[in-house]
């Protein structure tokens, strides 16, 4: 499909800026006024919704296929949560931060607390920041504040334990926040290896993250063994979220021995990933670590009506532009709000049945390297089929030629041509189940016609493209 | 109930999957939870129906103040967003999908973000952009740290008309990394030339400016960008994209690195966010760049066709000696804002502009020559401008907003010194009447 | 300037253009219009931009009160719309395609209508529906018609309990037709069995009645289809769609022809439109409907699809011949119904009906069990219903609306010596404490 | 695709209606209680949204195709337009006609008078109806008002004259109001033979129906001509609007003899047309025919307020439940407003100008029965290629592989093999362009490959349909 640029037509216009009602100032002076006007697309309204149009049909997305991707809780996202972010549109966030501005946008103030209020209990921790754009600013910043601890305390802390199952953003967040990364092994049945945590401890370690369930969808019992042993260094525990889905009103974190949270309200909470983002992490933390939260921070006054702090000396100080991704927010608070304890506990216990159904069902065909019941999501090996020279990715291509969204094959990296399938609760059993009988068919194919899977995809505008040539050639911009 | 939506499930399905797996009972699915480390609470009200649901937001949403006018910025920018923007962002195959990691099933987004670089490309100058970072602030600070990168050094110089909060964003981000954080003080609300040679060295990795700066005051980067670039460090900058319509482009003064946000560009106010951070460079600096980048490629029948690339950069491969922790980003606030310039296209992105440009003017002059009061900037602005009253900014903006006015930012909290003076910001959507109200409330606070 | 964005072409195209047509400018493509026969006057304000238009547009609507709680039907009902319907009756292939005249580029419409006279079907217990007709009045009125045609007779018989708009529609179509019309005066707010009795006879094409009636009264109908059958009339009854599903279908009571108004099935109160018509009658009627009809059909591979089919009863093949003149119809609101009942489902759908049932009836002991307040309906009521007051009811309908309240439709103008009465209708929208409020303010304008 | 029906699943629930905060009511008696519930479709939210949203991919639509369907004129709507309709969304219609209500409607009813005056001005009448539900449905509005016309003046009228290139409705909308149909024969030149239609005017004729530019494209220079000699026998004269977008600014019907006018706001005034509909077509009449005109009417108080006048001894009185389509006025108004005067003129000679372009470059290659300057559509013929065996509708079904929606090729009826093109002012000529050379292309191939034009579409999900079958089983609903 032709670019918007190349649709371009000299002296074609778009949407009409409004006319001008005040008297055309002085121009700039002629160094900093600009010569050439940007190249933008020079085109007509209806061109433009053509080519977007065209476009958004090029997509897989959630609304159109089921979409499995690992890791990523790709639930459905009810529309009417869509219809409660522009309720806040209009709101310009420095009216909160105006003299005499708290008064105007209570509702906006209202909602923040309320949503930290709401993920505080769900956690289990004592405090929530709303300011973390993503999962990864949420890390980075769950880590800045465990810095900050350490610091106040006068702790000499250096490096950060990660499991080699962790998600790569676990150890850039850490590392961005300068500590040095240990890595520690994942035992053959699927959790990090006790005791190669125990030797790997030393009290020059500032925390250890962990994703519970793991990203091979497995809950570690000995999480408060392994916090004890942590605290007792005085490391801080420190949850990444991206599982939650898995244990809503089953297991908090916070009571578990995890002093520091991120959530992805992109995943868990029901908002949409918007092709790469936004999203929104969240971070909650227990007492001790309530000091250093980022500013500014959206407080309750006895009266029941809500101010902001802007600044607080121990504040590690400010993550974000303002209070966060707002938007984000309002549609995880409504789907807080309209699902309820009931419903959310639902939430888990469908995302595990439906996870723990796929797995039972694809383990005939398929290696299971943790072969144990999982949590919200299961993760094969494509070890079989590589036997026959296909790989993951085969599969995964062929998946798309059959209308799926291949489940996660690049990831976890501990387990070799890994197929990580997370069906999450939003998903029927026959949808599943038509899903299933794709990759059953997929596994014979893999035997009878290995060639077929090297084809695929055959029904997308493209095939396999050429990966190398474009990292050679880094056309990353029309010329 | 509200939930049977959403977990779609009978209870006679519910019973066939728990028989296939081979349990009783969806709590069993469970027991790999010791009883130990069982949820101590679980407090939330009950669930409710859609309808309950949105007469709830509705009213929450109630609770804010309605219809008043903005003169406020700060970072966000009250423009208006053509319908065009809502309806193709709005198309669920575009929101409701994720990263383009398969390529072939995700071409609309792939080739979205594609022509986004490019947008970002030709509207800074620059050779290359990414495909989003989180906001201006954070965009910023990795602007910076990719200074840091690119030089080896770990010395920064910020200058104090860089906004207040990204300034202390990329203290905070950079706070545990033991680098050096020079403030340059303003001269004439503009970068101090003086004051930087007196601390730029050959330790410094950038010089990190802000153009328009905080004050809304234009300035010419190019003695700045070479002054940098004789002692081996970068010109940093962040700008206001839609200033770009009108002012010089960074590339055309020297800056290496450009930032910004991209609110202004097609997303709503939305107390805050969600909004997108650009920033662009060189080719040269192509593998110090955070975050996501489209290239373009062929498919094995020669076709044309888009894909993540350079991604040996990103945390998902190399881990802790990536580039940035970074991996959601903000693709569809980015969409948006490719929607929104393509809409306006090069014509009117650029009558916008000037559009913004005279009626901060006609605001400037008009609000300038009311008694006492004094018009800060003494270099050309943009669509901001800093004046100063004869009273304390503070009680007069929180009298004008009982009457419905925000009427600037008071800068006094963010420059000690300043707290006669305020930041006024006029957008297209500020009609003359607007303005002149403005002018007529303001004289009316300070006189009577 | 503004239109620049409609009309795309660039005067370097256009005159491109008129050279390929051969002709100098645009002015000569008119000179086939005499200059006598130019416009005389063509006085229209200058255009503007899309900004200010919806500013404009806006205040437009803020000229309408905000916040009035309706308790006014009439054949529109304030229903709550779940989120779906928009969003999906919203993707553009949908809503700016036209008539599916080309089957294979169109199975999204097609489909969805065919799903659309399945739910008409099911709902009313009918064998055949159309695609849609105009609205609740002229499907009525397309029904009388269709009587006429089925018996070959001329003379109807319309029972007062009629929505008197649809009644006048009917009267307005027929007018030109020498067609009889007799009203049925109303026994105890329902059908007069003995004056229908009596009026009744072989010259009769149809009788033709409406469940719930305009007070909210539900009646059997069985005995009347019996009556009308035994005269070879055909019973036509138009139907309030929620009602059906709480209250027994037409189809079981013996209806010939149902229709109705398919506005509260997912589409806005929109100040009375857009909305629907729809009909639905037996297969053996199928040749005399009015309108479009889709059809399965298989293709050359035998895989299933949909087409325009019998079209052989429409005005563009049969002219004046046709059995309606009807060419647009109500498709985009007809698929928005579709999804409304889609999205409640078999078991939300009745379980809506009940609760719209379970609130008037609260309503109606609460109102009626007022001091001097009387309920008029003796048969059972679906979500309307008929109170008698102490008072002229235009004057206390009047007081109320000044403090926000519709509180019902006086029957007055509608039904000569009932200026005393009003009809209340309450949907699910209309929590217990709306009730309860219009209760108190209805007492306090009767007796203080 | 599976139906909605097809993919329910017992007990499944959709959307949550609100929970009931009022005592259970006792039960209706049982001989008016439903007995089964209705057998609506079982299905999840997303199974709803995955079905309707790729079901509507399934469509070609004016913004995803070029849609040259010819009479329609499938114009780009503007999304603003779309953003307006629903700030009207909450009023009840009713409230107007409650007595007091007025007031409380003014910002609709001030809209439905704007709308109607510049229509009258648009038109060259005295006063406009905005009732109509749909072009059709204005005409026959139209014609009840000549025949309340007749009646009062005691005329004795018993026909309708109509050339016999007039669109179906024509006749149609005549016949259901009583009137007899005379049709008259279009002339070699196009237009209405005028001799056949001096004989055919007797004073039983009450009106004559005319399309101008009628529906070949061509504009009738006679038709003051005929307007007199219509008025001589007192015969009033109705004009159908449906190529209204062929001549705004340049000719008013009212100014060339026009009586009775309708509009279709869906196709002149940039409403979409919903897959089908909502349409709406005000009237437009002289003043001779106002008294007559239905109810409820909108006036203007010497105050500048807008009241609701709800009765009136002459008029016909009412054609639909309310004010007519009254979203889709909004939509119309919005257009008229933002485009302007110049704006409208503009639309026209734009309209004009991609036709006669359009036809000049296709003339060499397709049988143009009428060959003079066209205004907003021009009518081609297959007659040529029909002499491969290949008929228009081979020509549209290979259009559609193209990616191009089949212009209209069943209208006009007179034209054999018509192809029936109304490019719309608001496509580009880089638009035209690829129609064209695929129009071309197709010439081509109807001489070296007929064959290949038989088989198409290809393309799409199914291909030709058996249209007897369907008429023969008459499978309207699923059993
Ligand atoms: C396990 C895990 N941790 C962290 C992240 C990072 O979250 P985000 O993409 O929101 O930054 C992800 C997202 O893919 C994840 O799956
Ligand atoms: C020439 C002409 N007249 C009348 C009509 C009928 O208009 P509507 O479909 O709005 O009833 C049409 C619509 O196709 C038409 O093209």
């Amino acid at each position: 499909m032709e670019l918007i640029y190349e649709k371009s037509v000299r002296g074609r216009r778009g949407v009409a800026p409004p006319a001008c009602d005040v008297p055309r100032a002085a121009d700039l002076p002629g160094n900093i006024l600009r010569e050439e006007k940007a190249e933008l697309p020079e085109v007509s309204e209806l061109d433009l919704v053509r080519h977007f149009t065209n476009l958004s049909r090029r997509n897989f997305s959630v609304d159109t296929n089921f979409y499995p991707l690992g890791s990523c809780t790709m639930k459905y996202n009810a529309k009417v949560l869509e219809n409660c972010a522009p309720l806040f549109a209009p709101y310009h966030p420095m009216t909160a931060l105006l003299p005499g501005g708290g008064p105007l946008a209570q509702g906006s103030l209202a909602m923040l607390h309320g949503l930290s209020g709401a993920l505080a209990e769900i956690t289990g921790m004592d405090e929530v920041t709303c300011q973390p754009l993503a999962g990864a600013h949420g890390e980075m910043t769950g880590i800045m504040l465990i810095a900050a601890y350490h610091r106040a305390k006068g702790n000499k802390k250096k490096y950060v334990v990660v499991p080699d199952s962790s998600h790569g953003t676990n150890p850039a967040s850490a590392a961005m926040v300068g500590y040095e990364i240990v890595t520690v092994p994942t035992a053959p049945y699927g959790d990090m290896d006790l005791d190669a945590f125990r030797a790997a401890m030393t009290d020059e370690v500032a925390a250890v993250m962990m994703t519970c369930p793991n990203t091979l969808g497995l809950f570690n019992p000995h999480i408060r063994e392994i916090a004890d042993i942590a605290h007792a260094h005085d490391a801080l525990m420190y949850y990444d979220g991206a599982n939650l889905n898995a244990i809503l009103g089953k297991v908090r974190p916070g009571d578990v021995g995890f002093d520091v949270i991120h959530v992805n309200l992109h995943k868990t909470f029901g908002t949409p990933h918007g092709g790469g983002g936004p999203g929104s992490g969240p971070v909650g933390v227990k007492r001790e670590l309530v000091p250093f939260l980022p500013m500014p921070r959206v407080v309750k006054e006895a009266d029941g009506s809500f101010a902001v702090e802007t600044d607080n000396p121990l504040s590690i100080g400010r993550t974000a532009n303002f209070f966060g991704n707002f938007g984000v927010m309002v549609r995880a608070f409504a789907y807080i709000t309209m699902l309820g304890r009931e419903g959310l506990i639902q939430v888990s216990e469908q995302a595990v049945l439906n996870a723990n159904y796929v797995m039972s069902r694809l383990k005939p065909y398929y290696d299971l390297p943790y072969d144990t019941t999982c949590m919200h999501e299961c993760v094969f090996s494509a070890g079989k089929q590589l036997r026959h020279g296909v790989h993951a990715i085969d599969i995964a291509k062929f998946l798309i030629d059959r209308g799926y969204h291949p489940p996660t094959v690049y990831f976890p990296l501990i387990v070799k041509e890994a197929i990580m399938i997370e069906p999450t609760e939003t998903e029927s059993k026959e949808t599943l189940d038509a899903f299933i009988d794709v990759m059953i068919e997929v596994a014979k194919t893999a035997e009878s016609d290995p060639e077929a899977l090297h084809q695929a995809p055959l029904t997308m505008p493209i095939s396999r493209l050429d990966e190398t040539k474009a990292a050679r050639e880094q056309n990353v911009c029309l010329g | 109930m509200s939930t049977a939506t959403y977990c779609p499930n009978s209870p006679e399905e519910i019973r066939e999957m728990l028989a296939a797996i081979g349990v009783g009972s969806v709590g069993e699915l469970f027991s790999p939870i010791p009883e130990a480390l069982r949820a101590q609470s679980f407090e939330l009200p009950p669930g409710m129906s859609e309808f309950e649901l949105f007469q709830r937001m509705k009213g929450l949403a109630e609770q804010n103040a309605a219809g008043v006018t903005n003169f406020i910025g700060g970072g966000f920018y009250d423009h208006h967003i053509p319908a065009v923007v809502d309806h193709l962002a709005g198309r669920s195959e575009f929101y409701t999908a994720y990263t383009p990691y398969q390529p072939e099933c995700s071409q609309g987004t792939l080739q979205a973000l594609y022509e986004y670089q490019t947008a970002i490309c030709r509207l800074t100058g620059m050779e290359v952009s990414n495909a989003s970072l989180y906001d201006g602030g954070t965009a910023l600070a990795e602007g910076a740290m990719m200074a840091l990168r690119v030089t080896g050094r770990n010395r920064l110089v910020v200058d104090s008309g860089v906004n207040p909060f990204y300034r202390q964003i990329i203290a905070t981000y950079l706070a545990n990394l033991g680098v050096e954080i020079v403030d340059l003080p303003l001269h004439n609300g503009v970068t101090n030339r003086p004051a930087l040679a007196s601390v730029l060295d050959d330790r410094t990795a950038a010089v990190i400016v802000q153009n328009p700066n905080f004050f809304g005051s234009l300035d010419d980067l190019t003695d700045l960008a070479d002054e940098a670039h004789a002692k081996g460090a970068l010109l940093v900058a962040s700008v206001y994209p839609v200033s770009l319509g009108l002012v010089a482009s960074p590339a055309s003064m020297g800056v290496d690195v450009v930032t910004g946000d991209g609110q202004s560009l097609g997303n709503p106010l939305s107390f805050g966010g969600p909004s997108f951070g650009f920033i662009a460079t060189s080719k040269k600096y192509i593998r110090n760049l955070p975050g996501r980048i489209i290239g373009e490629t062929v498919d094995r029948e020669g076709t044309r066709g888009f894909v993540l690339t350079l991604q040996a950069r990103e945390q998902h491969i190399k881990r802790h000696k990536a580039t940035s922790n970074i991996c959601s980003n903000q693709s569809l606030c980015a969409l948006r804002g490719l929607i929104y310039l393509a809409s306006l296209g090069k014509e009117g992105f650029a009558e916008l502009a000037r559009l913004n440009y005279d009626k901060a003017e006609y605001a400037k002059g008009l609000l300038g020559a009311i008694k006492g009061v004094r018009v800060v900037n003494h270099a050309p602005t943009f669509n901001e401008f800093a004046l100063e009253l004869p009273k304390a900014a503070d009680q007069v903006v929180a009298s004008l907003l009982q009457k419905g006015l925000a009427a600037g930012v008071p800068l006094g909290a963010y420059y000690p010194g300043m707290e006669r003076s305020l930041v006024v910001t006029v957008t297209e959507k500020r009609t003359k009447g607007e303005i002149d109200l403005l002018a007529a409330k303001l004289e009316e606070a300070l006189w009577s």
